[in-house]
């Protein structure tokens, strides 16, 4: 059911873990069927310098979760803020069309963390 | 890669026994029983042996029971058939909450269409209990449905005691029992149970036949219309093959069920207190000791996700199932262990593993060498799991 | 003794190469469709290649198969699931004559249920006529269901203009194809058929196994409720092996049915008048030529009987089938010939004869040596035969 | 389907034919099925000394045709009359369930014959 790449990403996630002292964190968690994820942002001007994830959740879910992290690795946080589910559904080859809604676990959660990040900022400023 | 199925409440494999002799009725004694000629006569008669069979099994006799395409079917056809046929005399129906989905959709879609339901909910093993029965039971309650045992957590019914009370109120009493068949002695006769459902595919033959044992004088409104085959209770060319696999599967557990119970008690207990004893946070899911099948094994495992174990395992050659709802269609996770008080999240995470006539002690073994691994890998991932 | 099986129509059997892919998967990739471990995995990929070989055959897209338990399950789904999604439309069902009773009979039931029903008379040679269909439309009208070619006299009903009378209408077109399927070409986009039946055990595949090809946008009311599978249109574990079975046949079938149809219609004429010339008072049911299934041969013999015709034969190995009342179990003698203009006692005394792949010109040879004998000698202890 | 008895019967029935000047004749068409029988008999003071038939039917109608005439020749007109359709089933080790109504067509056709010999005596009186 899952292409190759879910399954390699699902056994060889990239970027689990944590942070310490973000810069960001976003959790989410999916109305759906209750799996959640949480994201950790290292951020450097504009630029995410590190990321991080943990996720409690279906193969799906882990592999999308993985997919993000090596997708906004070193991108700016505006090209981060526009990476949708689909991008990320398609940079893994597909999701059966059941699992489809897992992918939003990773985008949301990525959102969420920039968010936080930029809520920080204005708690500095 | 080695591979380990641990999935036979799921499916079983077809034995070759029952695999051989089906060939030779599709490729040599092909006829269609309804067919006047010798074609049609063998395949009538192996048919008829078959229904023998069957019958035997659960202590009724062969013209009490019709041929149906699983245990779907069956279950469909008892409920929407009682409802049919007794519709006049009542609207009431009485289920439990931990049936099969044959069994509950199959009511939800009566409660829908004017008839009323009342669900039954069971106790933290997933039993339900007589008295609740009793209690539920109004002057228009036209049929009762309890499972003999449960498919995931292998909990056993009160059954006899239900039988009971439904032939002392006159009540039509139906049991799924899908997935005790072979495994705990039936006799319809002595349980009081007015109608049965079995399937061929959990007993090690194959998939698509089923099974409905209708007492004699019960009547029931058939599902489909055509052919007038089983004595016009069920429609359609006889899966001739199929049923003739199915009456030898039963002919076979029926000899081998003493034996395979106490070899699958063994290697069930040996990965249950396995697991127990290796993981920590551990749950299990049902009863322990006599009142659970004697080839399942439930648990829950906290802060991980059954999906991820699925296809953790899966990557080792390892077939399981799990109540997650990432594993189903429908995202909700398994209406059984909610029914058991487990919460959403916790129920998430549980994992089945059934035995089979075929798994070994070695097999066990591998499974509770790795599994901890596993668990250990998807925890460090989790943010559920704070050391 | 040898044994001539010339009653293809009521079943065949199951190709060779189709029943060894089938033992595969009765005893090794025995997995559950629906799992998510490998077993499953390997299951499901061959269930979809199943649904895509099926497709192929009749003009359809994949998605647009629905598995049953055989033809009789598909009829009843397209039936009484279009009149259950369509009710509020309208309740006016149009049909012929000669369908199989697996049609005519669950239209008899919704007619009993509140729905009205035109039912299309037939002419001589069996066939249906397109005016007489437009005629009996009405605004109310919700399904128009016309076979595609009999069970019992062969007749090739207009299905092309049928189909676009009923596109021009905006009523969905149901055709039961399970004697046409592998024996003419069908196109269901081309012929523009919303619904169309098939059944396995007609084509060389398994018993227990058919088809409802629902066009996409469709919609169908489910027979039966429970699992998800076939996307919830149909419910019940798959019969993996049995669908894996059917999708075979379908592929192996589509590529003979050129070289099929040419041998088996000079079979078929061999026989048909081979018995003309060879016995007097014989009547040809059906039609001649063209309009007639390659494999199919229908005569009644005057002052004798279907059924002792059928046991004299088969003392001989001879399997054959007749429209006698006396082989069904509903003592009324073949609907379709009376729909025909058959009196009883004519249609009572007709004979069946279904070609194969198997069958030779010896085979034939003999057939044509022994039946006049058979017929001499009932018909000296008929009352009715005065020479 | 059919045992034994019924196929000997069928393949080889016995007093198939007519009677030139018969005593009695019997005709019975089975209302169910549409099948016909016509028993032609031979009497000589009460004694059935001949008994012929003729059939169009099923197997079991041929079979219980020919066990009936089996079961008469030689036997009392008074006797003939007692023998019923469960008798006739009896003899040949039984008919299958959906068969059952064949066995009236030779009691019914032989009780005929004897009513049509009856009717005759008396015309002759
Ligand atoms: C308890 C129970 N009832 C009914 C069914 C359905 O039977 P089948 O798979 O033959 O349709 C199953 C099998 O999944 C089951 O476990
Ligand atoms: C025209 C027709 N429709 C439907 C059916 C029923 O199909 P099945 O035998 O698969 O139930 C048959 C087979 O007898 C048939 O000939
Ligand atoms: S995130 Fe729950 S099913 Fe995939
Ligand atoms: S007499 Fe007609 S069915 Fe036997």
């Amino acid at each position: 059911m899952y292409t190759e790449k879910v399954m390699d990403h699902f056994t060889n996630p990239r970027n689990v873990g944590e942070i310490e002292n973000p810069d960001g964190v976003g959790e989410v968690g999916n109305a759906k069927c209750g799996d959640i994820m949480r994201i950790y942002l290292d951020i450097e001007g504009d630029i995410i310098k590190d990321v991080k994830f943990k996720t409690f959740g279906c193969g799906a879910a882990v592999a999308t979760s993985s997919m993000v992290t090596e997708m906004v690795k070193g991108k700016t946080i505006d090209e981060a803020m526009v990476i949708s589910n689909a991008a990320v559904a398609e940079a893994l080859g597909g999701l059966p069309e059941t699992k489809m809604h897992c992918s939003n676990l990773a985008a949301d959660a990525l959102h969420k963390a920039i968010e936080n990040y930029k809520d920080n900022q204005l708690k500095k400023e | 890669m080695r591979r380990i199925y641990l999935d036979h409440s799921a499916t079983t494999p077809v034995d070759l026994e029952v695999a051989t002799l089906m060939m030779t009725y599709y490729t040599e004694k092909y006829g269609n029983p309804s067919s006047v000629h010798g074609f049609g006569r063998e395949a009538k008669q192996a048919l008829e042996e078959a229904r023998r069979q069957v019958a035997e099994l659960i202590g009724a006799t062969p013209q009490e029971i019709v041929f149906t395409s699983g245990g779907t079917e069956a279950d469909n056809l008892a409920i929407l058939g009682t409802a049919e046929a007794m519709r006049k005399k009542g609207k009431h129906l009485i289920t439990s909450a931990i049936e099969h989905h044959a069994v509950l959709e199959t009511f939800e879609y009566l409660e829908k269409n004017g008839f009323e339901l009342t669900v039954i909910p069971v106790d933290a093993e997933g039993i339900v209990s007589v008295e609740d029965v009793r209690k539920a039971v109004r002057p228009d309650t036209i049929l009762i449905s309890v499972m003999h045992a449960n498919n995931e957590v292998g909990a056993i019914q009160p059954i006899v005691e239900i039988g009971n009370l439904a032939k002392e109120l006159g009540i039509t009493f139906h049991v799924d029992a899908v997935q005790s068949l072979g495994k705990i002695p039936i006799n319809v006769k002595e349980m009081n149970i007015d109608l049965l459902t079995v399937s061929s595919h959990k007993i090690y033959g194959p998939k698509g036949v089923g099974a409905l044992y209708i007492r004699k004088g019960v009547r029931i409104v058939p599902l489909a219309h055509g052919g007038s085959q089983e004595k016009r209770r069920r429609s359609g060319t006889e899966n001739t093959p199929g049923i003739i696999g199915f009456g030898k599967a039963c002919e076979l557990i029926g000899k081998r069920m003493a034996e395979d119970s106490k070899l699958q008690t063994k290697l069930r207990d040996r990965l249950m207190n396995g697991i127990v004893e290796r993981i920590e946070y551990v749950k299990v899911n049902g009863p322990i000791g006599e009142k659970r099948l004697s080839n399942n094994v439930n648990v829950s495992i906290r802060f991980v996700e059954g999906e991820s174990l699925l296809l953790s395992l899966d990557m080792l050659g390892i077939a399981a199932s799990s109540g997650s709802a990432c594993t189903s269609g429908s995202l909700d996770p398994s209406h059984v262990l909610l029914a058991m008080g487990l919460v959403h999240e916790i129920a998430h995470g549980s994992l089945r593993f059934s035995l089979g006539r075929q798994n070994t002690e070695e097999e066990i073994d591998y499974v509770l060498e790795q599994l901890p691994k596993i668990v250990e890998r998807l925890r460090m991932m989790s943010p559920l799991y704070d050391q």
